[in-house]
């Protein structure tokens, strides 16, 4: 499955890249195969993708989860702590 | 309801009297407006960018601002986010809650804006006299949020 | 800080602008505006008189004000409240708080009007249809109030 | 000692009375002084000025209670719960 990957903030000049598509194996998966994916980079995408690293995720433009599922033509985000208002 | 998200200013005037305009039953409209500072956690502040995820920032909005509407009996409701360049002095958030009666208005009104600080996709980049930062997001933002689930 | 008691109607656009133009500290803005309603416990309003006790009115006013003040760290603060006669759709009263930080403000906005519906010496009378009634006091405005006092 | 006497909203239109001048007794006293002597007029005085009628009362301009002092020129008023806002 194809899934669009967006980053936002200081984690887009972090990682150097706005969005991008991931080839993931399988039908469905967890959200966590994308961070667990992200991570095998190295560098900065393991480090900014740890578990406690403080990051947030949103499946599909709602706030989600290691665990909210994802399958082919979904949208990830992956960003800091939101700071608006 | 109006819930916007624009880099053009905005009228707290306006918003509140359209809040309650032609309206009598709106007894109470409780508002708020946040705008930027020039001294952030005690560096100098000249200039602001507002970054948001276009795709996901109404429909965070709506659900914050329909969750409010499921909480008190509210007459109306208007939110508007800026986004893009700001500048100390300017307004970046405009928050009005229209009732009939005032404590409902102050409820809703606050609790918008406190789960509007930690749940909707806005990131807020400081440039300083020297350089540029990200602002961190405050625990007492998810204090004030979590208040709320009580 | 600004406190006025007058016949005539107020902006509350142009208040709240005043309460943080050229002010880079104020980073939050909370208000209120009051309304006369065109019906209340369940008759229709035609009128709203507003009596008060002129040589009381801006002392009390300014001690609940002073309060606020004391307990909240806050930037400026203003109140104008009207008295004479109003209709429905008016506007009554105006509460704006200008802070640093959100939560300041929303909470002396808020504690100003809990307290200034129970402490200030005005007075509603309303036109009904068919005759006038005075507005009796809600127990819900002193349990407002009190919740300030824990 | 003369103090004058307020009314306001209800309580003067029964009474039919905006303000007035009472000579009391002495030099000082206290707010219940002006109210038992009041309440000695009957009728709507003594209903609306029942221990348990919920009338308020300010003296010199601060709200207060029947143990509040008054002494000679001071101005007491007496009204309902206020209902502002």
């Amino acid at each position: 499955m194809k899934i669009k990957v967006l980053y936002f903030a200081r984690l887009r000049e972090v990682f150097g890249v706005e969005s991008e598509e991931l080839e993931l194996p399988g039908e469905r998966a967890y959200a966590a195969a994308v961070i667990d994916m992200l991570r095998k980079r190295g560098g900065a995408w393991s480090e900014e993708l740890a578990l406690d690293a403080g990051y947030r995720m949103a499946v599909n433009q709602t706030l989600a989860g290691l665990v909210t599922p994802v399958q082919d033509g979904y949208e990830v985000a992956i960003f800091p702590p939101v700071t608006g208002g | 309801m109006k819930i916007q998200v624009q880099e053009s200013d905005f009228d707290p005037g306006a918003e509140i009297a359209a809040l309650h305009a032609g309206q009598p039953k709106v007894g109470a409209v409780a508002s708020f407006v946040g705008l930027v500072r020039d001294l952030n956690d005690g560096e100098s502040v000249t200039s602001l960018t507002l970054e948001h995820y276009p795709a996901m920032t109404e429909k965070s909005l709506r659900e914050i601002v329909d969750q409010a509407m499921g909480r008190w009996s509210l007459l109306d409701v208007s939110l508007i986010h800026r986004v893009g360049e700001l500048k100390p002095l300017d307004r970046i958030v405009f928050v009005g809650v229209a009732s009939m009666h005032r404590g409902e208005a102050f409820a809703a009104c606050e609790f918008i804006m406190d789960y509007l600080k930690t749940l909707a996709p806005f990131w807020k980049k400081e440039g300083t006299p020297g350089s540029e930062r990200w602002v961190e997001a405050h625990a007492s933002d998810e204090t004030a949020a979590e208040r709320w689930k009580k």
